[in-house]
């Protein structure tokens, strides 16, 4: 399915503003399985971005391709205006393109504090440095211990992260995402599995991150999308169904079909 | 982790306190053997024939206790034999080091004998630089090119022209194939080929095919004991090489005890060098098995045993004309130039390199009785390591 | 009359069915259970064991023998399975390693306890330590009969674990133990008998292997650097993978042996090196 | 622990992480004892100074970056060789003979972390091994340099700083073996609580979160790799210096398979595990082969079993286990 989408981005919202995370033409499949076909997307700096679809419509995936690891069997990956397709994962994340996973993917024996710093040294450059006691690295350290307090983990920064309850869990993977200072940062259900009560006060979280901040997040639960989304983008088949501003896509008859009316998520 | 160490600790002093105790009127004699792993069947036979030897003799000689103290130096490992060497002298306080099975491990022995003044008696290691490294040091086994030279001037001289050599790909082999071109060679031989075969080997297959392409008159062969002698005799009757016809030549270990049980009748006719065998027909070595196989459960004695049986022959004959002085210096003096007579035959240590000279045997195997046994046809006397001895001509 | 080379074929596939025998079993229980074997030797050398004392002291023929290794290695391999090694499924791979080597250390000096440290020897029928000549040719019967016992092997585990309900239990057992229980599959029966079946296998490669490569106490370690390299280079958990591992490893050692014996010692780690360098999860693995 | 620290602030919190515990202060005045209470016992207690130190260096990359390795006294014979070639062809000092021995392990294993990065698991198990293994064929095959299977003669090692001769008491040897231990346990504390050995730890808790926070885990590993085989040749060495011997057994499996048991006895992951690991097999090993040295194996055996099933992830690892439960309570 190569025809255009059913509605064209709304050109005026973005036109002025430059671009963070564009794609163009990615695809991939597994065999005979399509999970990516001819995707173009150009986010703008600042955005939010919803991206949503059907299980199985190619969302990870193509999260996965857009930060490495993954690689698409054709098609381009921009970061602003450079091509990062063949890039390392790490070397997208140094970037500026940060990402956080749906299973939790933590350091268990760690705790927020150390994985956060962990983070930080990183970006920083000196996480090779063996001669010199952790401590010595102050700025690094207090760097980390803000992020935390900002997500709201500073009470519970030096707890195994094992031990950690799940919605500080999920918190966590978006501190480890941020230590790297993204430019864009993509969110893969950053509330999957928390109860619905919680899962807005992650979402508060994200809402309060820097407008500078590019993010696109895949997310079910449709009233999160319509209250922080800016944009969505509606992913079927491996194929962009369609895009635009909630109130574009919540009049969408042809969304409506093949996708609102038919499936309800909670 | 404090309580691990108090218990090692308390264990440790114990240890010391039994060192101590030391009687006014004991000889003490360190046996280092690597009792465990892959060469701990050898071990067991060098230990059984120093326990005959003084099962039949008694543990006093010249009015002092003979005393054994036994350490396992587990395979080749030269830095744990050096330092059972070092704390049999400085715990122990033994007076003599014997047993000494591996080269490696002896010539870190011999370090310790050179420092601490102390007689060494190896027992078995068979490379001949060893008796060099320490001026206290003598052997009562073998070398391995008194061996092979021997058998390779032998084969010359009976009519072999042509001989492939087969040995393992390490220092013994390698000396062991010198040994016998050097005999070989001297007495017109030709060799028509050569191989080294890996170390860790299971399979002797490729290498015997190789061989039998070139089909030689003749085929030497050197490899370790224990598991691989029966399966490269195994491999020669599987590729149809009949030592009937095509001669097969090596040192005993081809074709000891265990390896002909295994062989079987492929074995017959294999033609081997060495210093001794369990057949050989004078009346203290019947004695020997007879007393042996009675001792240690029906098997029969070997060279290891052997080696061990004259090395404590050696000691107390050393013991009693120094009249119980173990000094080193004393005591190897008084060993220089010991005849004795050995189940093996007529022995002696040769003053100047403080080696072994002893009587070669030329041997087949045949079926007497039933049994597979090397039967020996020929003999060498008085055989002299040839390494030390081209060295004196130097 | 046939070239030689193709001598060296049948002789290293000879050489490569031994190795398979010693190690297919250990391919079932690290490839299947995910276990970390490394008393796996222990088990072919307790059938090593049993293949000589039938033999020796009462005198059954060869043949008879093999059976009871197989029986007697898979029964001892059921008592540890439910003493010592149960506990540990769900342990570290390096906990799996101290145990077994334990157990190893263990069986080590109580095989010297009971046999001695002598190699153990064993009289085979004459007709199997001879050879035949095929056009030129040398077969030796006693690989030939290997070979035939790998292949029939080989055939027979692809066939019991990929074609038959017990196969597809194991496999669900491993891949998910709480899904295979509520399936009502009876997880640690199904384990039991897969340990009981990968040591038994073992024990019938230790009783066949004694006639080429001999049996004394060290057994247990000696072969236990070949018996990884096959199921590496196999690729974990694949019988038919092992089988061409086997295969490949013995024919380049046999052939290296007969056309670069200077290369003879290298061959065997060189082979495995480029292999797992090249196909990192093995010829047939799947991860 | 964290909790009871109550750091006012989080660097002084990492800061307490990495200070001096009192037992730590009585393990290292215990290592001093056997020069007053064992002076017979000092070649043990110096061969087992050595093999904690390999156990360490081993533990810097399994138990610190999850590479298992089975062919680790690759380093180990270099760093042996090594020291035994130079003290044969340039000089016996020993302290330069250690330098150079180590540089010449950590080079090459620099050269060979570019493959072992490359690999995980059971993979990365056989490669090591199996270059392990070609290596120590290929020094018994260059016996013109190694002296193949008879080891190196000729080695001659001088008084340490001129002064102090390796004598049979091994006081020396000891007294050089623990310093160099203690020199490299220093380092390698510094190591772990750095900012790099917090990336290693990374590592070893998820291997797949790294990259996602813009780590190059690979060029971690190689780094590590180096280290460790720098330590490993630096164990190597001492066994060469103080015994003046080397062979083929400082490249063998058994030597790999030794020290990969004595660390996961005492625990991976610890900078004690390898130490108490090596202490306590080494002990063990000897007080069981002097009742029987034939069945010695079989104690060992026993002991390894009776950890496993009581104290798992090792002697520290269960014990610390086990306090932290009766804290608990």
């Amino acid at each position: 399915m190569s025809a255009p989408a059913h509605i064209a981005p709304s050109k005026d919202a973005i036109a002025n503003r430059a671009i963070a995370l564009a794609t163009r033409g990615l695809s991939m499949s597994f065999g005979s399985l399509v999970v990516a076909r001819d995707i173009d997307l150009n986010l703008p700096v600042g955005a939010r971005y919803a991206l949503i679809g059907p299980n199985g419509a190619g969302k990870t995936t193509l999260i996965n391709m857009m930060t490495g690891m993954l690689a698409p069997n054709s098609g381009q990956i921009f970061l602003g205006d450079e091509a990062i397709t063949h890039l390392e994962p790490q070397d997208r994340v140094r970037r500026g393109l940060a990402r956080t996973f749906q299973i939790n993917t933590l350091f268990a024996g760690l705790n927020p504090l150390e994985a956060v710093t962990l983070a930080v040294i990183e970006r920083r450059g000196i996480a090779g440095t063996f001669w010199q006691n952790i401590a010595m690295h102050r700025e690094a350290i207090e760097e980390a211990h803000g992020i935390l307090v900002k997500l709201r983990l500073g009470d519970c920064c030096y707890q195994p992260t094992r031990e950690l309850p799940y919605g500080r869990q999920r918190l966590l993977e978006i501190a480890l995402a941020l230590a790297t200072k993204p430019k864009v940062l993509l969110l893969d259900e950053p509330a999957a599995g928390v109860p619905q009560d919680e899962s807005g006060d992650i979402f508060e979280v994200v809402a309060s991150l820097s407008d500078d901040l590019t993010l696109l997040f895949i997310e079910h639960d449709m009233h999160v999308v319509f209250r922080f989304a800016s944009h969505i983008i509606v992913l079927v088949g491996g194929a962009v169904f369609a895009q635009g501003t909630p109130a574009e896509i919540a009049a969408d008859t042809g969304v409506r079909e093949v996708y609102l009316g038919k499936r309800k998520h909670g | 982790m404090k309580r691990v160490l108090l218990a090692g600790a308390t264990l440790l002093a114990a240890g010391l306190m039994a060192g101590s105790a030391q009687a006014q009127g004991t000889i003490k004699i360190g046996v280092v053997l690597p009792y465990s792993g892959q060469f701990a069947d050898a071990a067991k036979q060098v230990d059984e024939g120093i326990k005959l030897y003084m099962k039949k003799h008694g543990d006093t000689v010249a009015g002092k206790k003979i005393e054994i103290i036994r350490k396992d130096s587990g395979g080749i490992a030269p830095p744990v034999a050096k330092r059972l060497a070092e704390e049999l002298i400085v715990r122990d306080k033994v007076d003599i080091l014997a047993g000494w099975l591996l080269t490696p491990n002896s010539i870190a022995g011999c370090g310790v004998s050179a420092e601490a003044k102390k007689v060494m008696v190896i027992m078995n290691a068979a490379t001949s630089i060893i008796v060099d490294k320490s001026p206290y040091c003598t052997r009562t086994s073998f070398t391995l090119p008194m061996v092979t030279t021997t058998l390779g001037s032998w084969a010359a001289k009976n009519g072999i022209k042509k001989a492939y050599t087969m040995v393992s790909d390490f220092a013994p082999g390698h000396d062991a194939e010198q040994g016998f071109i050097n005999g070989f060679k001297a007495g017109g031989g030709e060799i028509v080929g050569s191989v080294r075969m890996a170390v860790a080997n299971p399979d002797f297959s490729a290498y015997v095919q190789r061989a039998k392409d070139i089909n030689p008159e003749a085929i030497f062969v050197f490899i370790p004991g224990g598991a691989q002698p029966a399966a490269l005799g195994k491999a020669f009757a599987e590729r149809g090489i009949d030592p009937k016809k095509v001669k097969i030549l090596g040192t005993g270990e081809v074709t000891d005890d265990s390896a002909l049980k295994n062989m079987g009748d492929s074995a017959l006719g294999i033609i081997t060098a060495w210093p001794y065998d369990h057949n050989l027909k004078n009346k203290m070595n019947q004695d020997f098995v007879a007393a042996y196989k009675k001792e240690f459960g029906g098997d029969n004695p070997n060279f290891f045993s052997a080696g061990g049986y004259d090395g404590m022959t050696l000691i107390y004959e050393g013991l009693k004309k120094t009249k119980g002085d173990a000094d080193a210096d004393k005591l190897i003096a008084a060993m220089k130039g010991t005849k004795w007579t050995s189940p093996r035959g007529p022995m002696m240590i040769d003053p100047e390199t403080r080696d072994v000279v002893e009587t070669i045997y030329i041997r087949r195997v045949e079926k007497v009785g039933g049994k597979l046994v090397n039967v020996d046809f020929n003999k060498v006397e008085n055989v002299k390591d040839p390494i030390h001895e081209a060295m004196k001509k130097k | 009359m046939l070239p030689p080379v193709l001598g060296v074929l049948f002789d290293g596939i000879a050489y490569g069915m031994l190795l398979f025998l010693l190690s297919v079993g250990l391919s079932v229980t690290l490839g299947l259970m995910n276990f970390v074997n490394l008393a796996h030797c222990a088990f072919a050398m307790l059938g090593g064991y049993v293949t000589v004392t039938l033999m020796n002291v009462l005198h059954w023929p060869f043949f008879a023998t093999l059976p009871l290794a197989f029986l007697i290695a898979a029964a001892a391999s059921v008592a540890f399975e439910r003493t010592l090694y149960r506990r540990l499924y769900r342990a570290s791979d390096l906990d799996q390693v101290l145990l077994t080597i334990g157990i190893a250390f263990v069986s080590v000096a109580v095989a010297a306890w009971f046999f001695g440290t002598t190699q153990q020897p064993v009289d085979m029928p004459a007709y199997m330590r001879g050879s035949f000549n095929v056009l030129g040719l040398n077969i030796a019967a006693y690989r030939l009969f290997l070979v035939g016992v790998g292949v029939a092997v080989t055939v027979a585990l692809i066939g019991a674990l990929e074609y038959t309900r017990f196969g597809a239990q194991v496999r669900a057992a491993v891949d998910n133990q709480r899904m295979a229980s509520g399936l009502g599959i009876n997880v640690d029966l199904t384990f039991a008998i897969t340990f009981a079946l990968g040591s038994g296998l073992a024990g019938l490669g230790g009783a066949l292997a004694i006639e080429i490569v001999g049996l004394d106490p060290n057994f247990a370690f000696t072969y236990l650097v070949y018996v990884l390299i096959i199921v590496s280079v196999g690729g974990l958990g694949s019988i038919a993978g092992s089988f061409a591992a086997a295969c490949l490893i013995g024919i380049s050692d046999i052939a290296g042996k007969y056309y670069v014996p200077e290369l003879g010692a290298f061959l065997i780690y060189l082979v495995m090196v480029v292999v797992l360098m090249w196909r990192p999860a093995g010829l047939f693995g799947k991860r | 622990m964290p909790a009871s620290a109550a750091p006012s602030t989080p660097q002084q919190y990492l800061q307490s992480l990495s200070r001096w515990h009192p037992i730590e202060i009585a393990f290292w005045l215990a290592t001093l004892t056997p020069f007053l209470l064992f002076p017979t016992y000092l070649s043990l207690a110096s061969q087992i100074a050595v093999a904690a130190l390999f156990a360490l260096s081993l533990d810097l990359i399994l138990g610190y970056a999850g590479i298992v390795s089975l062919g680790h006294a690759a380093f180990f014979g270099i760093g042996a060789y090594t020291a035994g070639l130079f003290s044969k062809f340039v000089w016996g000092e020993p302290l330069s003979g250690l330098l150079v021995a180590t540089a010449m392990a950590a080079l090459v294993g620099y050269a060979s972390s570019f493959i072992v990065a490359r690999f995980r698991h059971l993979t990365l198990i056989m490669i090591t091994l199996g270059l392990g293994l070609l290596l120590a064929e290929a020094a018994n095959s260059a016996g013109w340099l190694t002296g193949g299977s008879d080891g190196l003669q000729g080695v001659d090692i001088w008084p340490l700083l001129g002064l102090f001769k390796f004598d049979l008491y091994g006081t020396t040897a000891y007294a050089y073996s623990l310093s160099v231990l203690f020199v490299v346990f220093l380092m390698a504390r510094r190591l772990i609580n750095s900012p790099f050995g917090l990336a290693l730890r990374g590592i070893r808790e998820n291997w797949v979160r790294m990259p996602a926070i813009g780590a190059d885990s690979r060029s971690h590993i190689r780094k590590v790799y180096t280290i460790s085989a720098g330590v490993a040749g630096i164990a190597g060495a001492v066994i060469a210096q103080t015994t003046s011997t080397v062979s083929l057994e400082a490249l063998s499996f058994e030597r790999s398979a030794d020290v990969l048991v004595m660390l996961v006895l005492g625990g991976a992951g610890r900078l004690y595990g390898g130490l108490v690991g090596a202490a306590i097999f080494m002990i063990a090993r000897d007080q069981f082969s002097g009742i029987a040295p034939q069945f010695w194996y079989f104690w060992i055996g026993i002991l390894l079993i009776a950890v496993v099933m009581l104290l798992p992830n090792g002697i520290l690892g269960g014990l610390s286990k086990i306090l932290a439960r009766w804290r608990g309570r």
